[in-house]
């Protein structure tokens, strides 16, 4: 047990539809695994994929990001705008080589607490497969902040 | 999404959908397809019927669907498709069911006729590369044995110019009976 | 330097259970910046707001994390408590160890660690929050309603009995929309015109609704409480005042053969004419296209002539109003699918194949045959009606996949009128489905089965075609072994779709609200905002929004005027001030914005507007985006778009956020 | 009803083009007149057609019934030769080719996988577009911008233009603008001075395949489309196929049995009409190929005034 690799998780949740399932989640006390921390944001299309690139650098080894379902975003087209920022900085990511499994993209409604714990349980589960993430620590991350902002001008 | 079948592979109806890439559940038994064919009043089976008999899957629906006259009766004029409201290619479901009917030897008897000429038809491309008309009506009378029809139109065809004793042929006859056989073969594969 | 407070709750048990509070609360108070730290039993109960009261004051705390519940459980009480003692209630976070914590892990160390490590990150998210303050707005009391249909009369009404200012925009010489031309309604069979007209003749009356009729909205612009409205005033050539609708011009008008819109051209009218015998206002209006006056370059000149008053001004011209509204209700109805959209069934080709609304003129006693049957071709009472349902709607083929849900009503209704009046008469109705899922609805379509004898057959029809005076309809019976059913019919009607107004597209854009695929106007929730748009302050009535019945629309109108008087109760508009915010800089910046407005493509509000900053003497300085925070909901795609982080969001700032992700992975 | 003349061109005598020609099987044999009244109707105008060398069946009627692939390779393969011949544009009067041909040609170049398919089996490399014309295209094209000053008789009569199914369906290979009333032989036979009547029957099934093997039924689907021409006034059907042809016209007994009644409406086709009315012999037309005789329509006929 103590051998057992801890991957640490940073969820990247819209206020509105995960936050809430996750709160769902503690009503109907499901148990899920300790290793995921929630950062809430009012919507996932205010999330700046720079800050998934933080997280690597300073130490997260997988990183969750869910919003409300497709045509359900509380604000319209938030979800969409980040799915579609999320294309562009994948396939950047992918060029690059850096793992993209290591994030993990979900829609997970306020009334799917089940979904966000087996969407906990299942990303920690493969994430601690992978191991700890090192690679992006020796990497100079202002390159990625200039690339990101061309990237996302599509 | 993938939009394919919900069914059970190697039913008749997961393989009409493979072959065709008709989705038989976007049919919604409006019945238009029916209303609309010309040949509503001889089939045994209607139209919207059998599209039924597919999506329902039913013990016993495979026979009576693959045994009917009325794949057969169907000519492939696409009223039916073309006021469809789900856009459902029932022409093709209808071309896939006569091919799997003489596979599995489930051809109606009353069918038996049109099968023949269909035959015949091919068997005549298959020999000449062109259809020789006088040489397919006798093959197919031969097959059908329906001997004196049409028998007093013959003398007039050809006093006509329509029907020619001689076939034309092109060139090299050779190269589509080829055609056939790659295609059987690469059936048999 | 800031000295932050933490407050640990054990919530009784709930917490306290799986994760140590106590060394939560004493490692929390060695963070940096932590100047008091404290767990206590029930931070929500009056002793635990107290407790925090007190410690802000005690310490002189400049922020102050409460690890407890979720902050959608308790995040107003805290922040009220926070106010209570002083400081700004923005200054107050919430750190969610329960819902988060303690109720979806066993007691472990990982536990508390976990909920330390969510203590952490508020803390250092509360040290970068700054004192945010409610945005007011004021609000002008008035409503624009557009559309003076039965939604629209209902809306305007309500707001007027409340004791608000309304203007009616209505695009038609006169008010009264669909539901004027109907014969009866379903499922009462109580006459359209006769409950509608002293409705529309209290708008005309009521003397907080001012009515434009013969109008459209030209452009809009403002926010919530505060919307610019420019109204286009058609030109109706007729002087208004001096009019008494005496009907002598259109009487004496030699230009008699216009197909009447109102009777669906199944009659006629002539240039200068109002629409129907009880519009309002009951007064004319020259038709320019048509008058020979305009159109052959001062022919003619009867009306003028003859006219008692001299209230006739060909010179007229349009005209532009510029009002200042509140609340914008937008009820402009919808249309019926028309012309060769079905030539299968030889719709606009066979004059005896019509659609509904042309055989509500045919059933109305104001209609072309006084309330006869007669058909269209050669005015014979038709013996064999043939009703079809669906006539383009749930058609994907033809790009209506929706069901235009009053059409199997309606279709009923058709058919025992026509039944009332021709006792020996067949009627038929083609039908996939019937949906009748309102109040004795299903039992009115059951009173034409059963009593009045209308033969439903279940299954679409796939062809018409004339022949010999007939009109040969190719149906089906599926529920009889699918039997081809051909029916020699005298006269068809079509149940065609009901679409979206002509226009609806740029209304939808002038108002800067959302439209679906089909061009209906789009509600901000389905559920739960099903009458507000996603534009504050713009609400949605009737058939605009999705096909709609009379009782629908009327309740719909009820909600938004409702949501307008709600908005008109009180002067000024407090909003939350999680609002996106653009940077100032001193000059000669004045902002880091670089204007590439990308966050204006992306805002799904319309809140961002491109801002010219000029120089005293208006030169141009530099193009800048600016946040409308009337209208901004506080989203933040904004943010996450901007390239130079010159768009922030109070509450979830960059700096904010980062600090957030650096506390939680740095312990 | 305004109409989309689609491919009209005006400039085609400059730029020499080839225009390919597939006969298929039946304009060799039963509707020989076919044929020759559109190469008669060309020649007038001094076009040229070029005939596809070594052509084959296009498997019509049959081939869709029994293999799928069988009837994609047939038309398949005489398109190959065509553009093996340098060829960018073929004329296929035949309704049936014109089908299985544009059904090939669709599948074909909608799918990688397919072509390779077929291009194995023919053993052919297939060109990358060969534009397929039916004759009405083609007399839109090519006969209409020089008719005018070839035109000599007013045809003067009530004609029904019959299309059948398929220039009709399905859409992704229609010939026609509007598939419920198509208008395309209508404008032809205005030009060639009858008056097109509007009918119920213009794109119903006559029976097609079943010419041989069932025919109680084309004699019943036929015999609705010449009663409701007769009905209609119509003193004569324009077709522009083969099949079409056979059934209106060589089953008028059967029809006669169906109907217990005479109906003798002569049934031309669309290049016949159209070369009468140029004044091309009625024996050049072949006209005197036809079951149902021919004579009323050519008396009909009136002389323009120069």
């Amino acid at each position: 047990m103590s051998e057992q690799f801890e991957p640490k998780i940073v969820a990247f949740v819209c206020n509105w539809c995960t936050y809430a399932g996750a709160d769902l989640a503690g009503t109907s006390r499901t148990k899920y695994a300790t290793n995921v921390s929630i950062i809430r944001f009012p919507c996932t299309g205010r999330i700046d994929f720079m800050l998934l690139m933080k997280a690597f650098e300073s130490g997260a080894d997988g990183i969750i990001v869910s919003g409300c379902h497709p045509n359900d975003c509380h604000y319209t087209s938030g979800n969409f705008h980040a799915r579609r920022r999320w294309m562009v900085f994948r396939s950047l990511l992918d060029f690059m080589g850096f793992d993209t499994d290591r994030i993990t993209f979900s829609w997970v409604s306020a009334a799917e607490g089940t979904k966000w714990a087996n969407l906990v349980d299942e990303t920690t589960e493969k994430i601690r497969e992978k191991g700890a993430f090192t690679d992006f620590k020796k990497l100079d991350y202002s390159t990625f902040e200039k690339i990101n902002n061309d990237a996302i001008t599509e | 999404m993938d939009k394919s079948t919900h069914q059970h592979a190697d039913t008749l109806t997961s393989q009409v959908e493979k072959a065709t890439g008709v989705i038989l559940s976007h049919c919604y038994q409006c019945g238009k397809c029916t209303a609309g064919c010309p040949l509503n009043e001889e089939m045994d089976v209607m139209p919207n019927q059998i599209l039924r008999m597919l999506q329902l899957e039913l013990p016993g629906y495979e026979d009576k669907i693959l045994s009917s006259l009325s794949i057969w009766l169907c000519l492939a004029c696409d009223t039916c498709y073309s006021r469809c409201p789900q856009e459902v290619k029932l022409s093709q479901v209808m071309d896939f069911l006569r091919q799997e009917s003489i596979r599995q030897d489930k051809v109606n008897p009353k069918a038996k006729d049109i099968l023949s000429f269909h035959k015949a038809f091919l068997d005549s491309i298959k020999l000449n590369g062109k259809l020789h008309e006088v040489g397919l009506t006798i093959d197919y009378k031969l097959r059908s044995l329906n001997l004196m029809q049409d028998v007093q139109l013959v003398p007039s065809m050809m006093a006509k110019g329509k029907l020619t004793i001689f076939p034309h042929q092109v060139k090299n006859t050779k190269e589509i009976a080829k055609i056939f056989k790659r295609i059987s073969e690469a059936k048999q594969e | 330097m800031a000295r932050i407070g933490v407050f640990i709750c054990h919530c009784g048990e709930n917490i306290s259970a799986t994760v140590d509070v106590a060394k939560v609360a004493e490692r929390a108070g060695k963070l940096s910046g932590v100047a008091f730290s404290v767990d206590y039993k029930y931070m929500c109960s009056d002793p635990g707001q107290t407790l925090i009261i007190e410690s802000i004051k005690e310490h002189k705390l400049t922020g102050i994390v409460v690890a407890a519940c979720s902050p959608r459980m308790h995040e107003g009480t805290f922040r009220k408590a926070a106010e209570k003692a002083g400081i700004n209630p923005y200054l107050c976070e919430m750190a969610n160890i329960r819902e988060q914590v303690s109720w979806v892990h066993p007691k472990s160390d990982a536990t508390t660690q976990k909920a330390l490590d969510i203590v952490r990150t508020l803390v250092e998210k509360v040290k970068k929050n700054v004192a945010l303050y409610p945005i007011k707005v004021p609000v002008t009391k008035t409503a624009l309603v557009i559309g003076g249909g039965i939604a629209g009369i209902q809306s305007a009404l309500d707001i007027a009995n409340a004791g608000h200012k309304v203007i009616m925009v209505e695009k038609k010489p006169s008010i009264g929309g669909h539901m004027s031309q109907l014969s009866e309604t379903f499922p009462t069979l109580d006459c359209s015109q006769c409950i509608l007209t002293p409705r529309m003749v209290e708008v005309a009356q009521h003397p907080n609704i001012e009515l434009l009729t013969y109008a459209e909205v030209e452009s809009v612009s403002g926010f919530v409480g505060n919307f610019d409205v420019k109204i286009r005033m058609k030109a109706k050539s007729v002087d208004m005042k001096k009019c008494t609708g005496c009907g002598a011009c259109s009487q004496k008008c030699p230009t008699k053969k216009i197909p009447d819109e109102f009777n669906e051209g199944m009659g006629f009218r002539t240039a200068i004419y109002s629409p129907f015998p009880q519009a309002v206002p009951n007064k004319p209006v020259i038709d320019r296209d048509h008058c020979t006056w305009f159109t052959k370059g001062g022919k003619c000149g009867l009306c003028k002539k003859i006219c008692p008053t001299g209230a006739i001004d060909y010179e007229t011209q349009d005209e532009f109003r510029e009002v200042k509204v509140g609340a914008i209700i937008t009820a402009t109805g919808f249309d019926l699918k028309h012309a060769d959209f079905f030539p299968e069934y030889g719709y606009g080709k066979f004059k005896d194949v019509i659609d509904g609304m042309q055989f509500e003129r045919l059933a109305s006693a104001s209609g072309p045959t006084s309330g006869e049957i007669r058909r269209p071709s050669d005015g014979k009472i038709p013996e064999k009606i043939v009703f079809v349902a669906c006539a383009g709607s749930r058609d994907k083929a033809k790009g209506i996949e929706y069901c235009s849900k009053i059409c199997c009503m309606y279709t009923a209704k058709h058919a025992m009128l026509y039944k009332h009046k021709n006792h020996e008469g067949k009627a038929y109705v083609f039908y996939m489905d019937i949906r009748a899922a309102g109040k004795n609805y299903d039992e009115f379509v059951r009173r034409a089965i059963e009593d009045d004898g209308v033969q439903y057959i279940r299954g679409r029809v796939s062809r018409i075609y004339e022949k010999d005076g007939k009109l040969i309809v190719k149906g089906v019976d599926t529920l009889m072994n699918s039997e081809p059913v051909d029916i020699e019919a005298d006269m068809v009607v079509l149940a065609t779709a009901v679409v979206a107004n002509i226009g609806a597209e740029s209304l939808a854009q002038k108002l800067h609200i959302s439209y679906d695929q089909h061009h209906f106007f789009s509600e901000a929730h389905p559920k739960l905002k099903p009458v507000e748009t996603n534009t504050a302050g713009i609400m949605l009535a009737g058939a605009c929004q999705s096909a709609k019945d009379i009782p629908e629309s009327v309740s719909q109108a009820s909600a938004s005027a409702s949501k307008a008087i709600g908005l008109f109760s009180s002067d000024e508009l407090t909003r939350e001030p999680i609002v996106a915010v653009v940077n100032r800089q001193a000059p000669p910046n004045f902002t880091s914005c670089t204007g590439c407005l990308l966050c204006l493509e992306v805002c799904p509000y319309h809140a961002i507007e491109k801002e010219e900053i000029k120089d005293r003497a208006g030169n141009l300085i530099k193009i800048a985006a600016r946040v409308n925070a009337g209208l901004c909901q506080g989203c933040g795609t904004c943010v996450a778009m901007c390239r130079n982080k010159s768009i922030d969001i109070q509450g979830f700032s960059n700096d904010q956020m980062m600090s957030e992700v650096l506390a939680l992975l740095n312990a | 009803m305004s109409l989309d003349i689609r491919h009209l061109t005006s400039d085609f005598r400059h730029n020499n083009m080839r225009i390919g020609f597939y006969p298929g099987c039946s304009l060799e044999g039963s509707s020989k007149e076919y044929s020759d009244s559109l190469f008669a109707v060309a020649e007038k105008c001094n076009i040229t057609l070029e005939e596809i060398k070594d052509w084959s069946c296009c498997g019509a009627s049959a081939a869709h019934n029994l293999d799928h692939d069988l009837a994609l390779a047939l038309p398949a393969r005489t398109l190959a030769l065509a553009g093996k011949q340098g060829l960018t544009e073929i004329v296929v009067p035949c309704a049936a080719c014109y089908s299985r041909m544009a059904t090939s040609k669709n599948e074909i170049s909608g799918n990688v996988a397919t072509r390779q398919k077929i291009e194995k089996y023919i053993d052919l490399k297939l060109s990358a577009d060969i534009q397929i014309l039916t004759v009405f295209e083609f007399l839109q094209k090519y006969i209409f911008p020089v008719v005018d000053e070839h035109i000599v008789n007013k045809l003067n009569q009530k004609a029904a233009c019959y299309y059948g199914c398929l220039y009709s369906r399905p859409k992704e290979t229609a010939a026609i603008v509007q598939i419920e009333n198509p208008m395309e032989m209508d404008v032809v036979m205005a030009k060639a001075g009858a008056t097109p009547i509007e009918w119920a029957f213009k794109t119903e099934c006559c029976g097609a395949g079943f010419t041989m093997s069932r025919t109680d039924i084309v004699a019943k689907l036929s015999g609705k489309i010449l009663e409701d021409a007769a009905d209609r006034g119509a003193e004569s059907i324009i077709v522009a196929c083969p099949m079409c042809h056979v059934n209106l016209d060589m089953r008028r007994p059967e029809i006669k049995k169906q109907l217990k009644k005479d109906i003798n409406i002569p049934v031309l086709f669309i290049t016949q009409a159209l070369g009468l009315s140029m004044g091309i012999s009625a024996d050049k037309l072949g006209l005197n190929k036809h079951y149902v005789p021919t004579d009323k329509v050519v008396n009909c006929m009136v002389k323009l005034e120069a």
